[in-house]
């Protein structure tokens, strides 16, 4: 009978739990099955290799698909070095004073920075500035700087979790700095490191704001994948679908199934980033 | 830059499913043909040109005063097409009792004056506008048209679609379209419904969907459809533009629901 | 016998905490210096310093002249991994790499260009006695390993490198007498090519190993002096309490 | 290699990381730094406190009037609605996953979790209008479910996956010896969880509710998607309401630059940017607060 | 003297590898049980097993019955955090909480409902030795302590809340014999009330205070006895090896 306190209230605190982890896992189970039933009838190979016609009433999304993962790979060019670089200095070089706890609490910040805000920069930078008008490449570069503050403090948090003594252990034996990095800190610190970057990038490919100025285009009727012109993507495509187009209703299995393929697009990056997490754990052991 | 064949049209959302299907069409005449279509409204393709992001802006107005006078300050020539004629299309939920009305009416309540069904018809429901967004042409006509200012508490939809489906469930909605929404409305099996239009009280009501009132400009909200090219980027559009007058291209913009007058 | 590392009028102090005072020492060549005192004296302290382990801390302040033998351990000319390169360390708390047992051993050896194959890991984890026990598990994390285990893994670790100077701070501290008896068997064997300073708790330890002893209380050095004599003829009379504290 | 060459390599990436660290940061620094001489040229036309406490929002009209208050109020309506669904949910998600969920749940329950935060804004907005708003329509006997509500739930679910896998992360992190220590004490495991696994963690969380609140606030499809846009003065959660990102998304690609309306949308995004300056400088405090403890 | 914590026929592995092998032992009530053995034999894992701190790691298999007098300890329905409370512990590598070093005492008295004002946090310290040290350095996080500083921390967080087992593994460790003689001495002073069960590497520690000792050799129990026995009159071969201080 002593017990019986503790495991009534151990059980009303674990339910709590419970129920919002159920929750939770009921909104994902309504957005798929929404998202799979519908769409499921759509899908198929000729879905995803055929470009739309008849005023994208009919075809595909062949044009988007080819958008969406060459912008994915430019964003990733730019932001992973990049990012995890900036995270590095900032965590293992950078004296920790006034001025670098200012520019990690920027970062920090610029992580809550809405995605429009990036388009606007984008199209004041890249667009305009550099030249580069409404390209694939203007709206990679946009992508890219808007994942960067997201990769920087994933990264660095995954740095802060190496305790010093690992450090000190690496240079102890006459490693250099670099080494003690390269060799220890980060490997250890890579599956958080990855985690951040898949999440980024899968938030990247399914962004819309930031292309709106940058470079989307409503129709193409070639994907030629170059740098410089304008391009379909699937998150604009879906946008345009559902709210743009002439027949909304007509074009709706469409929509969902550019939805779907949006979706498993963004999981297959995923699957691929989790089968790298998971080898490297696998090795680690 | 650009590549020498490639194009960029941007602007009017009236015009953009028009635009892709004469594009789609005029690819498979001529294969080197490289086109990137957008909406986002006609103030946004004009923009594109001043900005030097397109190489032709659809637009479902003419240039402003204010706009003509930006051209010409930048050193930018344009030419002008018209290339069909577009009647907007006032629309209410299919059971709303109402048929027509007269353009003073309409005014009041997309000023937000009258803000009730009640004042015009049996229906006791208060009116919600859907109205598009700041940029697009439509709604500067419209506006111009009847002279006034819209209600704040008018919805700014993206895209004439997307009024169309609002209006659709919404028993006390009104809004407006290109003529090109609703051509199949007017036979099919009417989720919507189309309001007659009369420019006072005592005139005769006419429908966007009717050729006749159309061809002899009888329709209040009627204008003409613009393209406007970069006189840089001529050379370039001119093979599209040619298509566009040639009987298949009008007869494709026929069959979208707008008209040509010539 | 040449003095190998020596300090000169070291202050070390954490913030406005001052940790070491004035502190002169110096270590000879082909010697073993036991450095003892109670704890939080300090002597991991002056251990670390010697490696230029506070340069992590932004907040430690350092001064004073730190030799090796001409070379100023702190002049910034002279790059840090060529000193920690020579002078090894083993820290109070093990802290083997978050990687596998053999990893640890033969990252080391890879990086300071050593020969670094299956026979010199097993080599090194022989010396420190761990071959046996984890000859099946070579692929294991480090971190699961037993207290003790862990630490003769660091042991192991820095003895590969053979440096010239091996720092150790309490090695044995988790370790039975059975294989601390083997360790020190290592360190005695060790000392014939290199200097060695080791932090103990245990006087016996200093005692059986030592050929130098110094006591250091409260952030400074209170006596040093041959082991035999500091043992046995304490000058300082907290030398003397210390000592006799542990036979008392 | 040579050891001449492991030191070039050091003093070059040193070089390298602190170049492409300040690189980046320029760049960043470069978004405040257009904010700010955009902002100003508008307040070259219209005074801040128009602008600030305006009731209304009408750049287009025939007099212009640029004020933004019910552009503020609709992006604090939809974001708070938003937080108080996901705050909650995501840290006890987080910690039945942490803490509770057992290895093979937590092996479902984690990718899961990532797959949610994986579907793109766009995709929930589309569902917004085609599942949630006729919903919510029919359930409060309304002819439109675009509006604050709908926005709100759609946020919370795009805001939840990632509190939940930063939090998690971090209750995750927590070295097993606190929670040992803890238990050592005879804490159960609820009281370990609230006072030492989750205070260990708190950077983390403030961190993933920061990221959460960033990512409702700065959301624009779904907003402009869903919420049905209208700019008037919000009232409640049934008002259909035009946020700030919004506002930009609608009105950007029309305005002529260097105009008084393009610079508006500037403004905008600076009160914007300032907006989650506040909330994040409040976490950074937090989250400084704490740091001490975990350093060396 | 009555049996106050007990295991029979303990079995534990980590994946495949058997760790603890049909274990039975027994720890009275008021005595002090030392627990020797070398270096990876087993001792903490034995040790953990008790208050259930294997439940962190998926891949340990444990079978057998471990009681605490006549209550299952991984009885399904008796929570284990009351089991926690009841048996204390002290990790072998010092585990302060990453917080203040008056946190790291108050913390879990607080969370026990015990008194936790400022006077019961000093006089935990006080009884660990080193009150002294810190008093003046209250709210400096606890990671910064020195390695004995922290050890002593840790015994103070344990004793402080006077559970009715107390589980040492290395209390002394990193201790120097000044420290670990006061240890000692508490620990001595808490049988009277308490029941005391420590690892200890120290022959000398284990004959001064433990009333019996229990001797592990590679997962096994190999001899067990009041601790003059053991020492004086080994049974088994290897425990005499073990004593002598030679081996393999
Ligand atoms: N988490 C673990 N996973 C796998 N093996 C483990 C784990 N923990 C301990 N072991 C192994 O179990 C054996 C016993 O470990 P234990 O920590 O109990 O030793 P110990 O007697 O405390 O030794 P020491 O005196 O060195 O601390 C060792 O061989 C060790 O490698
Ligand atoms: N990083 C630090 N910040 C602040 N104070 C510190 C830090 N490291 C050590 N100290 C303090 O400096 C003093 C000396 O610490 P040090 O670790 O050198 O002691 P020690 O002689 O090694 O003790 P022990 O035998 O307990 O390991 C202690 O009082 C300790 O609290
Ligand atoms: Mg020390
Ligand atoms: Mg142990
Ligand atoms: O899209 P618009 O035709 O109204 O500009």
């Amino acid at each position: 009978m002593r017990y019986k306190t503790p495991k009534i209230a151990s059980i009303i605190e674990w339910s709590t739990l419970l129920l919002s982890t159920c929750l939770v896992c009921f909104f994902l189970l309504v957005v798929l099955w929404e998202i799979i039933s519908k769409g499921a009838s759509k899908l198929s190979w000729e879905f995803v290799f055929s470009v739309p016609t008849d005023g994208m009433t009919k075809g595909g999304v062949f044009t988007p698909v080819i958008g969406t993962v060459l912008l994915t790979m430019i964003t990733a060019l730019f932001s992973i070095p990049f990012g995890v670089s900036c995270a590095i200095y900032l965590n293992e070089y950078a004296e920790n004073n006034w001025l670098t706890r200012t520019i990690r609490a920027s970062i920090r910040n610029l992580s809550g920075v809405p995605s429009i805000i990036y388009g606007l920069f984008g199209l004041a930078l890249f667009v305009q500035a550099l030249q580069f008008g409404t390209s694939m490449l203007a709206a990679g570069l946009t992508l890219g700087l808007l994942s960067l503050p997201y990769i920087i403090t994933t990264t660095e948090e995954a740095l802060v979790r190496i305790p010093n003594s690992t450090r000190e252990a690496a240079l102890a034996i006459g490693a250099t700095k670099f080494e003690t990095i390269k060799d220890v800190v980060v490997p250890s610190a890579m599956p958080g490191i990855l985690t951040g970057v898949v999440l980024t990038l899968s938030r990247a490919a399914g962004e819309t704001a930031p292309i709106l100025f940058t470079g989307a285009a409503f129709y193409i009727n070639r994907s030629t994948g170059y740098l410089n012109e304008e391009f379909m993507a699937l998150p604009y495509h879906l946008y345009m679908l559902s709210t743009q187009h002439q027949s909304i209703e007509e074009v709706r299995p469409i929509a969902y199934g550019t939805a779907l393929v949006l979706v498993i697009v963004v999981f297959l990056m995923n699957l691929t980033a989790f089968y790298f997490r998971y080898k490297y754990r696998k090795n680690e052991n | 830059g650009n590549r020498d064949n490639s194009i960029k049209m941007k602007g009017s959302d009236t015009e953009v499913n028009l635009a892709v299907n004469l594009a789609e069409k005029f690819a498979a005449i001529d294969p080197a043909f490289n086109i990137a279509i957008s909406g986002g409204g006609s103030g946004l393709g004009i923009t594109s040109l001043l900005n030097g992001q397109a190489d032709i802006a659809n637009s479902s107005r003419p240039l402003s005063e204010e706009e003509i006078q930006q051209f010409k300050n930048k050193g930018i020539a344009l030419r002008t097409i018209v290339f069909a004629e577009d009647a907007t299309a006032f629309v209410v939920h299919r059971d709303l009792p109402l048929e027509e009305i007269d353009v003073l009416t309409l005014g009041k309540i997309l000023k937000g004056e009258i803000r009730n069904w009640s004042e015009l018809t049996t229906t006791h429901l208060p009116i919600n506008i859907y109205g598009r967004q700041s940029s697009s042409g439509t709604h500067s006509f419209v506006k111009k048209k009847l002279n006034i200012e819209f209600s704040t508490a008018a919805k700014e939809m993206t895209g004439n679609a997307q009024i169309l489906e609002g209006v659709k469930a919404d028993k006390s909605g009104i809004g407006y379209v290109g003529a090109g929404y609703v051509a199949h409305e007017a036979n099919a099996n009417q989720s919507v419904k189309i309001l007659k239009i009369k420019e006072s009280e005592t005139e005769i009501a006419r429908s966007p969907t009717d050729p006749e009132s159309i061809n002899h400009r009888l329709y209040f909200f009627q204008r003409p459809l613009y393209q406007f090219v970069i006189e840089k980027s001529w050379h370039k559009v001119k093979p599209l533009v040619d298509f566009e007058r040639s009987p298949q291209g009008k007869q494709l913009i026929e069959a979208h629901g707008y008209y040509i007058i010539e | 016998m040449r003095t190998k590392l020596s300090a000169e009028s070291l202050n070390l102090s954490f913030g406005t905490k001052q940790v070491l005072k004035s502190i002169n020492v110096s270590f000879n060549e082909h010697e073993i210096t036991a450095l003892i005192g109670p704890s939080g004296c300090g002597k991991s302290t002056l251990l670390r310093s010697f490696n230029r382990m506070h340069d992590l801390f932004s907040y430690a302040h350092i001064d004073g002249k730190l030799k090796l033998e001409e070379l100023d351990l702190y002049d910034k000319t002279v790059p840090v991994t060529e000193i920690r390169k020579r002078i090894g360390m083993v820290f109070q708390k093990a802290n083997p790499f978050p990687k596998s047992i053999y990893e640890n051993i033969a990252y080391g050896l890879r990086i300071n260009n050593l020969p670094h194959g299956k026979d010199v890991v097993e080599k090194a984890l022989r010396e420190a006695f761990l071959w046996e026990e984890v000859k099946d598990d070579l692929k294991m994390p480090a971190t699961r390993l037993s207290g003790g285990q862990q630490q003769r893994l660091c042991i192991a670790r820095a003895v590969a490198l053979r440096p010239e100077v091996i720092l150790m701070d309490e090695p044995c501290s988790a370790l039975d007498p059975v294989s601390t008896l083997k360790i020190e068997e290592l360190i005695t064997h060790l000392k014939e090519k290199y200097t060695i300073v080791i932090v103990t708790h245990n006087m016996q330890q200093a005692q059986r190993i030592a050929d130098k002893t110094v006591f250091m209380y409260l952030g400074e050095i209170k006596e040093e002096g041959a082991t035999q004599d500091i043992f046995n003829f304490p000058k300082n009379e907290v030398t003397a309490n210390y000592i006799k504290g542990q036979f008392g | 290699m040579r050891y001449k060459t492991r030191i070039s390599l050091d003093n070059l990436f040193k070089i390298v990381f602190k170049a492409t660290g300040l690189l980046v940061l320029a760049l960043l620094g470069g978004i405040f730094l257009m904010l700010i001489y955009n902002s100003f040229s508008f307040f070259l036309d219209v005074r801040p406190l128009d602008f600030i406490t305006g009731m209304e929002w009408n750049p287009t009209g025939k007099t212009p009037k640029y004020g933004m208050l019910p552009l503020i109020l609709s992006t604090t309506l939809v974001t708070l609605g938003a937080m108080v669904i996901a705050i909650p949910l995501g840290i006890g998600t987080a910690a039945f996953i942490a803490e509770y969920a057992s290895p093979r749940l937590k092996n479902i329950l984690k990718p899961a979790i990532e797959m949610l935060a994986a579907i793109p804004s766009v995709v929930i907005g589309f569902l917004g209008i085609v599942v949630l708003s006729p919903r919510i329509a029919d359930m409060a006997d309304l002819s439109n479910g675009l509006n604050a509500l709908n926005g709100a739930i759609l946020l919370a679910i795009m805001a939840l996956p990632t509190i939940i896998t930063v939090a998690e992360d971090a209750i995750h992190a927590v070295p097993n010896t606190y929670k040992e220590a803890s238990y050592g004490v005879g804490a159960t495991k609820w009281q370990t969880l609230r006072k030492v696994v989750i205070p260990a963690a708190f950077p983390g969380i403030i961190a993933a509710i920061m990221l959460g609140v960033g990512r409702a606030i700065g959301e624009t499809m779904t907003v402009l998607m869903a919420t049905g846009n209208a700019s008037m003065f919000p009232t409640g959660m049934f008002d259909a309401v035009k946020t700030m990102t919004a506002t930009i998304a609608i009105e950007m690609g029309e305005v002529p630059y260097q105009t008084t309306h393009y610079y508006a949308l500037y403004a905008i995004a600076t009160v914007l940017f300032f907006m989650t300056l506040i909330a994040n400088m409040l976490g950074e405090y937090f989250i400084n607060k704490f740091r001490k403890y975990h350093a060396v």
